[in-house]
């Protein structure tokens, strides 16, 4: 499951640190203990910035470093998209082979699919993916309170 | 008498009891040394197929490791395993979510989780000095005291509806009995001394009309029948295991998503939790919530197989099967001279269990008589302790049928009953 | 880092693993294709002997029947097999007498049982606004939630003993912790993340002296050491059959007898009663009072069979194996550079369970290399997250011993560590 | 387990019916529902009467008959000897042999050995003598209101 663009980006994480967004969540995994803050700046229907802090293993940092480079920049939709597809890969218990399209949409996101095969590991490799689809949700409603790094 | 040879053996509807009884290694026991063993208590505990054994053995030879915590190969296994037992169960009986199913040990913990959970509620479920029980005559013990208890702990106030003369619901006041301040109605959908199989519908209906939770004891009737939770409407649905082919140890308690959501937990500990400090905790959603600590999980593993083995066979079948069987057993016990059936006469809307008194020959005279000729039925109050004082009886007994019971074995209980009358007569 | 070869191999006190090894089955089984499972997960659950497997069977194959009521043979022969297996864990735990012995689904179960006990008593037992309840900063979450609940839902205080540097209970302030008002005292015999065995004399001397009960949690006292609840000088033991050879789905609950005889009921129903109408009810006396519906009976029946498996290699041996072991995987475990211990350093009062932390490597990301070479441990906050607070760390990793664990699995984890590593170095 | 001896006494109770005594007491067998109620006469030390009435089974109904045709008459520290060996017996699963002397002690009742290797029906046969050893005890120890037929 440790393939090389995983540890990579584990060792070194893209977009770490809190900075100012429109949401912030925390979320956890109660089955380790896994904890992220995260939070997301909305320009206009453009995701503008997703940072965040925490700690976790391997696979938890390595996926947020992931979502960060993927994401960030992107298209509120097409973000959904690709957030759609790595929650469908995640919940493929190792049944989905990634093809062509879904490489391409994934990038190295699809490092993770190995990861599917382990249950115990799927939620840490989902962690900062549904922190993020929470707290853009809030940041889209206009519900949440600024949040600025201190 | 002598026995009708193979009246019964011709019976429409019936199963391939040959085959099926190849697979339940006790029923070749020879009881009291040369007397093959002819098991007719079944609403008491059901016999294990060896496939459930199989299950079971292979669980703990091969992927034996604690649940939901693990990163290791047996711990992965032993999770999936688990989960996928309450994936069967659900289908079983026809869960909108999985996450619906609560496994606990037996029935009756299911019934007290459901009374113990209104007891702590908050609006609207709450019960409190203000507001009232509402149960049956006809149930189980397990199906009375948590009541008796909550409502003593509580304040609120037991009701119950009471039987007909031939072993029915009475609900000819059922306005009276569940009103506005009824919070929850318990009841039993096959009663286990009875048979009786009870009118669901109306009295969900009534139930519904106050705004009152229902709650099922299908510990009688999922092991027998089609079980469809959403058919049937309520709002929890508790059955207990070792009486559907299953291991001891395991009960399941089906509930509707949003009142696991609201309702606050019963027993605390590991696995149900989210978060813990020494100051205070959250809970995982359902139902971990309510699976607190290590759970029974072989025996939820050995439930799978044992729920495997049933729908295999066809539930609809199991159903035709006892129905076909309690029919010809109501028919041929008739004939017993003084024999009183205990519970409604005809085969319909009523299950295999079979209650009955015979002259003034106390229960458990002819229950030991009848052991004697290898024939294994129970007598006493089948914890039901209500139904003897509403019908005038010290106790009965109860002869109860299932797969793999035979028209042979219909039988055998008939000729042990004159020889019972023979001894004592 | 190579192994050094059996060095351990020789440590005195040893137990004959290779003989005892071949009862269970699972540690034969080869995990990742290849690789020959070493299970060090023992603190989670333990694994079953062929003993206590062919036990289940026989009970599932011969003996199979309900309980307490029947008349019949199979009635007769499994209420001497479940009460007989209540006869053997009595004994185990040198209780005064039998019916002291109370059978449950786990130790949550136990655990919630004592906390509702006292919850529903009258004086002087019952806990109010106006007390205090005590545990520790080192408890299973079985352990705390329970109170917690009891604390939120009756008003009553609760309060705990903090943990030193080392891993030790801290009773530096034992006369403020417990005082007049403190009703119950429940801490843990045996830490199941630090290790750590507790000084049970001082504190029940303590809570004796102002009149509190105590509860022991010796979930992982009882597989490991010879248990005296005698000696112990505990109101109340609580243990789990899992974690000693026995099956999922059984735990135990000891109690004084004149305390189960005062104490009001838990779960109702079935079994539990002496006479039951719809107007009221009253108890079977202890233990059948606390064992509400059909028991867990298999599983009890294979607890016995566990016990007489332990008996018999006795319980100060398995003590003597796991206590050079643990020494040994101490004095190795230190060698591997960025390890830190979390828990006693020293063998001494201490159980054959060791956390640790490894450098910045996650817990889960060293389980998880070990899991790829076979080695099976438990990584998080083993449902003890008050512990990885107190000591500032996200959760740990968790090796765990059993009498038939081995200085070469000790060995095996010592170089899956440095492989762990390298890999994330 | 069913002797000719214990048929009899079922068929034709002795004693049955409740008449004066010093003490009442109602014992309940809360496995079957088996119930008595039982009172005992003394004349000085001497067992003037057991009366009783109650339903149960044959093993029951005969026990608590030659219950009233061993014990009625006799002297309070034998019929407690009586008792004793009869409680000795029930609890024997089978593995006392009865010898000459538990026969002469025990006359009829020795018929009730082959009763203790059936636990279930152990209780049967000891529900009336437990009974009378509670009612001898109240009436001894004066504490009872003397009970009077109706
Ligand atoms: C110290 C301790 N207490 C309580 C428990 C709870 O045991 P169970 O999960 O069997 O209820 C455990 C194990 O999980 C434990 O290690
Ligand atoms: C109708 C009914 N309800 C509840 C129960 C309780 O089931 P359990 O003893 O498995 O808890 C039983 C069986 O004993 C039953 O027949």
């Amino acid at each position: 499951m440790y393939q090389d663009v995983i540890l990579d980006h584990y060792k070194n994480p893209h977009g770490r640190g809190l900075r100012d967004g429109q949401a912030e969540v925390h979320h956890v995994n109660p089955t380790c203990g896994d904890e992220i803050t995260l939070r997301v700046r909305m320009d206009g229907t453009t995701i503008g910035d997703v940072s965040y802090e925490g700690q976790g293993c391997s696979i938890s940092q390595a996926s947020a470093s992931v979502l960060n480079e993927l994401l960030v920049g992107k298209d509120v939709s097409e973000a959904q998209k690709i957030q759609e597809t790595f929650l469908e890969l995640m919940q493929s218990r190792g049944r989905i082979e990634p093809d062509d399209a879904m490489e391409e949409t994934l990038e190295d996101a699809v490092a993770f699919a190995g990861v599917s095969k382990y249950p115990a590991r799927v939620k840490c490799a989902l962690l900062s993916w549904m922190a993020w689809k929470d707290a853009t949700a809030q940041a889209l409603s206009g519900t949440a309170a600024p949040k600025e790094s201190a | 008498m002598t026995t009708t040879p193979s009246a019964g053996r011709a019976l429409p509807g019936l199963l391939d009891t040959e085959a099926i009884r190849k697979d339940f290694p006790v029923l070749d026991r020879l009881v009291h040394d040369d007397r093959r063993l002819v098991y007719l208590d079944n609403a008491a505990t059901s016999q294990k197929p060896r496939q459930v054994l199989d299950t079971l053995a292979e669980y703990y030879e091969r992927y034996n490791a604690n649940v939901h915590r693990g990163v290791h190969v047996l711990a992965e296994e032993a999770t999936a395993l688990y989960e996928g037992a309450r994936d069967k169960v659900a289908a079983f009986v026809n869960a909108p979510s999985r996450d619906e199913v609560i496994f606990t040990k037996n029935a009756s913990e299911s019934l007290n989780l459901v009374a113990n959970m209104l007891g702590w509620a908050d609006e609207p479920y709450r019960v409190d000095r203000d507001t009232e029980i509402v149960i049956t005559e006809m149930e189980h013990h397990s199906n009375i005291v948590p009541w008796q208890l909550l409502a003593q702990r509580t304040g609120a106030k037991l009701k119950w509806f009471g039987l007909t003369d031939d072993g029915r619901l009475d609900l000819s006041d059922i306005e009276q009995v569940i009103t506005e301040k009824t919070k929850i109605v318990s009841f039993v959908l096959v009663s286990n001394v009875l048979g009786t199989v009870n009118p669901v519908e109306q009295i969900v209906r009534r139930a519904q009309q106050v705004g009152a939770l229902v709650l099922i004891d299908a510990s009688q009737a999922a092991p027998h029948m089609v079980l469809d939770v959403q058919a049937l409407g309520a709002d929890f649905v508790a059955f207990t295991g070792h009486k559907m082919l299953g291991p001891t140890g395991i009960g399941v308690l089906w509930g509707r998503q949003e009142l696991l959501e609201d309702l606050p937990p019963f027993l605390g500990g590991g696995e149900m939790i989210e978060t813990v400090s020494m100051h205070s905790s959250t809970y995982a959603p359902a139902p971990h919530k309510f699976e607190a600590g290590t759970p029974p999980i072989a025996q939820a593993v050995g439930l799978g197989a044992a729920v495997d083995y049933l729908t295999a066979i066809g539930m609809d079948k199991v159903a035709a099967h006892e129905h076909a069987l309690t029919r010809y057993a109501l028919e041929r016990l008739v004939e017993v001279p003084d024999l009183r059936l205990v519970g409604p006469t005809a085969a319909e809307d009523r299950g295999a269990t079979i209650s009955f008194t015979l002259g003034d020959i106390h229960p458990h005279d002819v229950g030991q008589v009848l052991d004697e000729q290898g024939i294994a039925v129970r007598v006493g109050h089948h914890c039901a302790r209500p139904i003897c004082l509403r019908y005038g009886i010290p106790a009965t007994t109860r002869a109860s049928f299932y797969l793999y019971s035979t028209p042979a074995e219909v039988d055998a209980l008939v000729d042990g009953l004159e020889q019972v009358r023979n001894f004592f007569g």
